[in-house]
């Protein structure tokens, strides 16, 4: 990966569900297949616990990006969490496009337990595109009052 | 404030080797409500543990973060530990530095750097915390085994044997599974049906069994010791109460044109048929596709035929709803299908067969009586070409990555057993490796070359090609030779690739058990959990897991029984309890949560409330802890916030954020 | 010298957009190349040579100019290692070194087959330019 | 006009209501305001004219909790708000009678200022009853006229239909007012550069004071308690000026209304500062309706909600940036 901004350093949350993702994530751990220090991981019980405001709350504090990550459709522990989940995220997402917030700054991907590649595949190419898109500022600058 | 003890662990050099553990614990005394803060060379070991409770006493701790490897590894540990300290186990969090930190970073401060953010938001998030009590449920002693093969057999029998009650349910007509399909056993050339009949005979003599054929689970609810199922009996048309098991109706029935399911299409069945001679229940069933009474309303000999009875047209599919504390996956395995691998001519010759098939061709109660024949013409072959690999260790979309484990010890005896019993027949097997690992593989796969004289080529095959003398065209390479290799050959025989019953994914999906890309179940742990679902009380035996052969399969299938009937011999479960809750002053009453609920958990009573002096009735969200499993699904749905998650807190996740962020 | 082999080595994976380590050395592409008789080295030793990066010998050799491009090992390697497109690359970085000497566009017989496969055309051009 | 307070007279005085919940001219000809009326008596200043763009359906919450029925009056767009109430357990339909009344397009005085009158004193041609298509303005300044069609509300234009979804009697004639598109202002926007996109919202975000009106008046945002005001999320720091609340409220509030907001416009007519609040809503309304099938909230009492419902052929949330 080419970071050409060496100075920026990207604050990148990566929300993962308990059975799926974040066991991917452990698997990704135990097979050392790296991707950048800039994701910090936080454990959910499902993709479906994940509130909006979380990811608000994420990019207000400064966060560059935000990806969450949950079993595939249909394989939720719960049965159907990531399914509210996606609706909600695409929602959300939609509307952060549609204020013009970088729509590379939000992910969702579905990773299983099993998937230790592909989530350090999907961090991997994360990170590097929000190296892409620099500092998130929009957020930051989106205020009710000057 | 919580007083807050902060633990890291070096794990030997695991950790140590790129975080600079003293300097995440020198970090954690900047943190709010942190009072000690020390690091260790294994926080899981007992000096471990005990540096824990100690800290616990003497510095009156309230909260624990303990920096190490990943909460799925021993967040229990730590958990337990600290409850002997006398401290609430909820009242600790584990800050992933292993897993996420320093197996995956290299660069030390960067590393060291990530820790202690780790830390920190673990910290913010003890700081929120509150001690939760477990609740308790109670387990149903019965075990659900899905599958009636040797896996499921050997579990049900060995949880039957410890006293418990069992039911099988097999979607087919019989028990038996695969294994009754096939002729001989490697590697000691057992004859499969004499040692799997007596088992299948065992389990439907056995008074705690209880076997329901023809049937499929059709819905799964509950939870690990109260799981509540439906289970689909599909109408068979026959009275098992009444039926002897005589055996006249299958052979008056005048359709006998349908492809037997159990000689893998290579003959037909009767309508109304049973499986094999030994299947169990020794109960037929109509196929009521290729019955002539149910197409045509005309017929009915087998009726007429029937002396008990027994015969039943207008049966219907019958729903059972059941209770089990644990349920066992033992769905087992199929061949892939070989539509992709034209190369091969499967779909052009007859005489090009998968090796499931020539176990039938070369059992005696098989399509050509146990001779061995070429489908086509029915002629004794001289030429037989193995090809091993045939659709495993793929990496493009026609096969499967695995390798599929069986092929080459199967292969091995099908070779051995050809060259035994017809010593003219030449024997060529196209390998890309053999692999012989296990107790008297190798000696069985080397007796083969050694003894019987079988032809082991190095070197895939590239195509089959029919001729027209009716003979196979077998164009192959021989890598250690490097020549090309064009051999004449009577038979084919495909080692194809196995893959799980594909069934098993709308299982997994009921039973909300993880299942990877390739459609085996996930283990809990690859290594010391590898019989237990991630999801508590599911429990998996044989193939639905991993390729194995049948020892393996027993092995596991003991396994599995003995891990239920740990979890059956238990009076009492502990629930989780972080569940969700409702703030009865923010509630509305809306019923948004309810729709999202997948346990029904949430129901609304009317209920007088103390809104700040205002008393009034309110129609409110009230959650059953003992259904609910803490997914927070209703967190999200609940516009006013009033719902929220006891462990996973709006604040606490919130905290946890703001840390990561700072 | 040691790092110039390397670099073709490297080339040729770059070209050809294949992994050589994927191989397992079934062998499968040379059990179904109908041109195996006539190559001195046989499609499954592509790939072992530009792991051993000796691509000298795969560019100085027969097989070069024999394989017919058909792509028979392409379309059923099971690995997607896919030896065929290792050939066609070598074959291109000779073509490349030749610069002009192929042909031009306007040389192109105007009577050419309109139904001809153009995978066909080019590995032909390849071949007959020698 | 008469009609309506003839017909709640008598409802009043039959005993069959307690109350009626209404609208009661302001101190500007131009200000009604939603009040309760208990007796014939305080009926005198009753209005029902085409400044009446108040929807009353969430008041109707309060008045679930009194002694006896209520009648309220609503127009055709507020009863999706009333469906809506009802879905959520919120409104309780034994206490209501609903009069559905007929509406005409209702006006926006603000509209009326920006073509240049100032100074207003009286309006004529607001009344319901009027059949004018002109607006006669009595200003200090002298009389001015408009287009009525050129002073009506945003939502007007895009109106839902004349037709009321829930009612126990209707009284009034509607008026088709619909020309022009819902979705056409939330599709311009769309179509932006992420730049100009944030510029647009960020200048009209900017304006906010947090005055909290478009809260108050939205009959979505029913909570007891607003999450913006409990420390359930850390979301109610009132000292610090630059907190979450202040860069994420109407977001997060769009969210929490998504698929259950009715679009009735009321946060926008209410707003002092005319920051167009409604194109929050809408794009969650216009992603509904192309991603999941097309939903109004308040249509019925029963259907499942978007944002509670799913399929397993749902879109990906990639599909954001895929759509382009």
């Amino acid at each position: 990966m080419s970071i050409e901004n060496k100075s920026f350093r990207p604050k990148i949350v990566a929300f993962c569900c308990n059975w799926c993702s974040y066991a991917g994530a452990d698997l990704a751990g135990s097979s050392r297949l790296s991707y950048p220090a800039d994701v910090k991981i936080i454990r959910v019980p499902c993709s479906c616990r994940v509130n909006p405001m979380f990811i608000l709350r994420a990019f207000e504090k400064g966060a560059d990006g935000v990806i969450m990550c949950g079993c595939h459709p249909g394989d939720c522990h719960y049965s159907t969490g990531n399914f509210y989940a996606r609706r909600r995220m695409t929602l959300l997402f939609s509307m952060l496009d549609y204020i013009g917030v970088e729509n590379g700054r939000t992910r969702v991907e579905w990773v299983s337990a099993a998937e230790g590649v592909k989530f350090s595949d999907t961090m991997n190419s994360f990170v590097e595109k929000i190296y892409s898109l620099g500092e998130n500022v929009r957020l930051g600058d989106l205020r009710c009052r000057n | 404030m919580q007083r807050i003890g902060v633990f890291v662990c070096h794990c030997g050099s695991n950790i140590a080797a790129t975080v600079d553990v003293s300097k995440v614990a020198e970090m954690a005394l900047m943190e709010p409500g942190v009072v000690h803060a020390e690091d260790y060379q294994y926080m899981c070991s007992e000096a471990g543990q005990a540096k824990i409770a100690d800290a616990i006493h003497e510095k009156k701790l309230t909260g624990i973060v303990v920096c190490s490897c990943s909460p799925r590894m021993h967040e229990a540990t730590f958990r337990k530990a600290a409850e002997r300290a006398g401290l609430n186990p909820y009242m600790v969090e584990i800050a992933n530095i292993r897993e996420h930190c320093s197996w995956i970073h290299k660069d030390m401060e960067e590393a060291t750097k990530k820790a202690v953010i780790l830390m920190r938001a673990a910290v913010a998030k003890v700081n929120l915390n509150t001690p939760l009590q477990p609740g308790e449920s109670r387990v149903t002693k019965r075990a659900l085994i899905i599958g009636g093969g040797i896996a499921g057999i050997q579990t049900a029998l060995d949880i039957a044997d410890a006293g418990y009650e069992v039911d099988i349910v097999e979607k087919t007509p019989s028990i038996g599974g695969r294994m009754s399909q096939l002729d001989k056993t490697f590697p000691t050339l057992d004859c499969s049906a004499c040692i799997l009949t007596p088992k299948m005979v065992e389990a439907s003599a056995h008074e705690k069994i209880k076997i329901y054929t023809y049937s499929e689970v059709e819905n799964v609810s509950g939870f690990v010791g109260d799981f509540t199922v439906d289970i689909r009996k599909k109408a068979r048309s026959v009275d098992m109460d009444k039926c002897t098991g005589c055996g006249v109706c299958q052979e008056k029935c005048p359709s006998k044109k349908a492809p037997s399911e159990f000689n893998r299409g290579l003959n037909n069945r009767s309508a109304i048929y049973t499986p094999f001679a030994q299947a169990i229940p020794n109960v037929p069933v109509i196929d009521r596709e290729a019955c002539i009474k149910f197409k045509t309303g005309k017929c009915g000999i087998c009726s007429k035929v029937c002396q008990a009875g027994a015969i039943d047209y207008e049966q219907k599919d019958e729903i059972i709803t059941e209770k089990y504390g644990a349920i066992v996956v033992a769905t087992g395995f199929d061949t892939i299908n070989l539509d992709k691998y034209d190369e091969y001519a499967y779909s052009q010759s007859k005489d090009v067969i998968t090796s499931l098939e020539l176990e039938r061709v070369m059992n005696a109660a098989g399509p050509t009586h146990g001779h061995l024949e070429r489908l086509s013409d029915g002629k004794a072959p001289k030429e037989m070409v193995f090809i091993q690999c045939v659709g495993s260790r793929c990496s493009d979309d026609r096969g499967k990555p695995y390798c599929s484990k069986i092929c080459c010890m199967y292969t091995a005896k099908h070779a051995m057993l050809i060259r035994d019993k017809y010593p003219d027949v030449n024997v060529t097997v196209f390998y890309i490796d053999v692999r012989t690992p296990g107790k008297n593989f190798d000696e069985f796969y080397r007796r083969a070359v050694e003894q019987y004289g079988v032809n082991y080529i190095k070197g895939q095959v590239g195509k089959v090609i029919p001729q027209p003398n009716g003979k196979l065209l077998v164009q192959g390479s021989d890598l250690l030779d490097n020549r090309q290799i064009l051999k004449e050959a009577d038979m084919v025989v495909l080692a194809t690739a196995i893959e799980p019953n594909p069934d098993v994914r709308k299982i997994a999906t009921m039973l909300t058990a993880s299942i990877d890309t390739n459609n085996f179940l996930t283990e809990a742990h690859a290594k010391l959990r590898p019989v237990e679902s991630p999801t508590a009380g599911i429990f998996l035996s044989g193939v639905c897991q991993g390729p194995k052969d049948i020892p393996e399969t027993v092995a596991q299938a003991g396994a599995a029984a003995v891990k239920a009937i740990g979890l059956l011999a238990k009076d009492k479960l502990m629930t989780n309890p972080c569940t969700a809750h409702s703030d009865e002053l923010l509630c509305n009453g809306c019923s948004t949560c309810e729709n999202v609920c997948p346990y029904g958990a949430i129901t609304y009573e009317d209920k007088e409330v103390n809104d700040h002096g205002i008393r009034e009735v309110r129609r409110l969200a009230v959650v059953n802890s003992a259904l609910c499993q803490g997914c927070g699904a209703c967190t999200v749905a609940c516009p006013s916030g009033a719902m929220d998650l006891q462990g996973f807190s709006n604040r606490q996740i919130i905290a946890e954020v703001d840390a990561i962020c700072r | 010298m040691s790092s110039n082999k390397k670099k073709q080595a490297e080339l040729i994976e770059e070209i050809s957009g294949v992994n050589p380590l994927k191989c397992m050395k079934c062998g499968k592409c040379s059990a179904t190349c109908p041109s195996y008789n006539e190559m001195d080295i046989k499609p499954h030793q592509f790939v072992s040579y530009v792991i051993n990066e000796d691509v000298e010998s795969l560019v100085n050799s027969k097989s070069l100019w024999k394989c017919l491009s058909c792509f028979a090992c392409v379309e059923r390697c099971p690995r997607d290692v896919k030896p065929g497109k290792l050939i066609d690359a070598a074959r291109q970085m000779v073509v490349r070194q030749r610069n002009n000497t192929y042909l031009s566009p306007d040389e192109i017989p105007e009577l050419l087959d309109p139904e001809l496969p153009q995978q066909l055309l080019v590995s032909a051009f390849r071949r007959y330019r020698r | 006009m008469q009609e309506l307070i003839n017909r709640a007279k008598e409802m009043l005085d039959d005993g069959t209501v307690a109350r009626v919940l209404g609208w009661k001219a302001g101190d500007l000809p131009y200000n009604p305001e939603p009040a309760y009326f208990e007796d014939a008596e305080s009926l005198k200043d009753f209005v029902y004219n085409g400044f009446c763009g108040a929807n009353l359906s969430k008041y109707m919450i309060e008045a679930s909790k009194l002694e006896g029925k209520t009648l309220v009056f609503l127009k055709p767009c507020d009863t999706y708000s009333f469906n809506q109430l009802i879905k959520e357990h919120r409104v309780d339909r034994e206490k209501a009678y609903i009069i559905g009344v007929g509406c005409k397009g209702k006006l926006d005085i603000e509209k009326i200022r920006a073509q240049g009158i100032k100074g207003i004193e009286s309006i004529e041609g607001a009344e319901i009853t009027d059949d004018a298509d002109t607006l006669k303005v009595q200003t200090i300044y002298g009389e001015k006229s408009c287009a009525y069609a050129d002073a009506m509300l945003e939502r007007c234009h895009v109106c839902k239909g004349k037709e009321h979804k829930i009612y126990d009697e209707q009284i009034g004639e509607s008026k088709e007012t619909k020309d022009g598109e819902r979705f056409d202002e939330v599709a311009r926007i769309e179509a932006m550069a992420p730049a100009e996109k944030f510029a647009f919202f960020q200048k009209e975000l900017s304006k906010c004071i947090r005055c909290n009106a478009c809260r108050n008046v939205c009959p979505a945002c029913s909570c007891r308690k607003c999450v913006f005001d409990s420390n359930k999320f850390d979301s109610a720091q009132k000292a610090n000026v630059d907190s979450f609340e202040e860069k994420m409220f109407h977001i997060i509030r769009a969210f929490h209304v998504a698929g259950r907001c009715t679009d009735c416009g009321e946060c926008s007519r209410v707003c002092p500062q005319g920051i167009p609040l409604h194109l929050f809503n809408r794009k969650f309304i216009k992603d509904i309706d192309e991603l999941y099938g097309e939903y109004q909230a308040g249509d019925d009492t029963e259907s499942k909600a978007p944002l509670t419902n799913y399929t397993f052929e749902d879109a990906e949330p990639s599909i954001v940036g895929k759509r382009g």
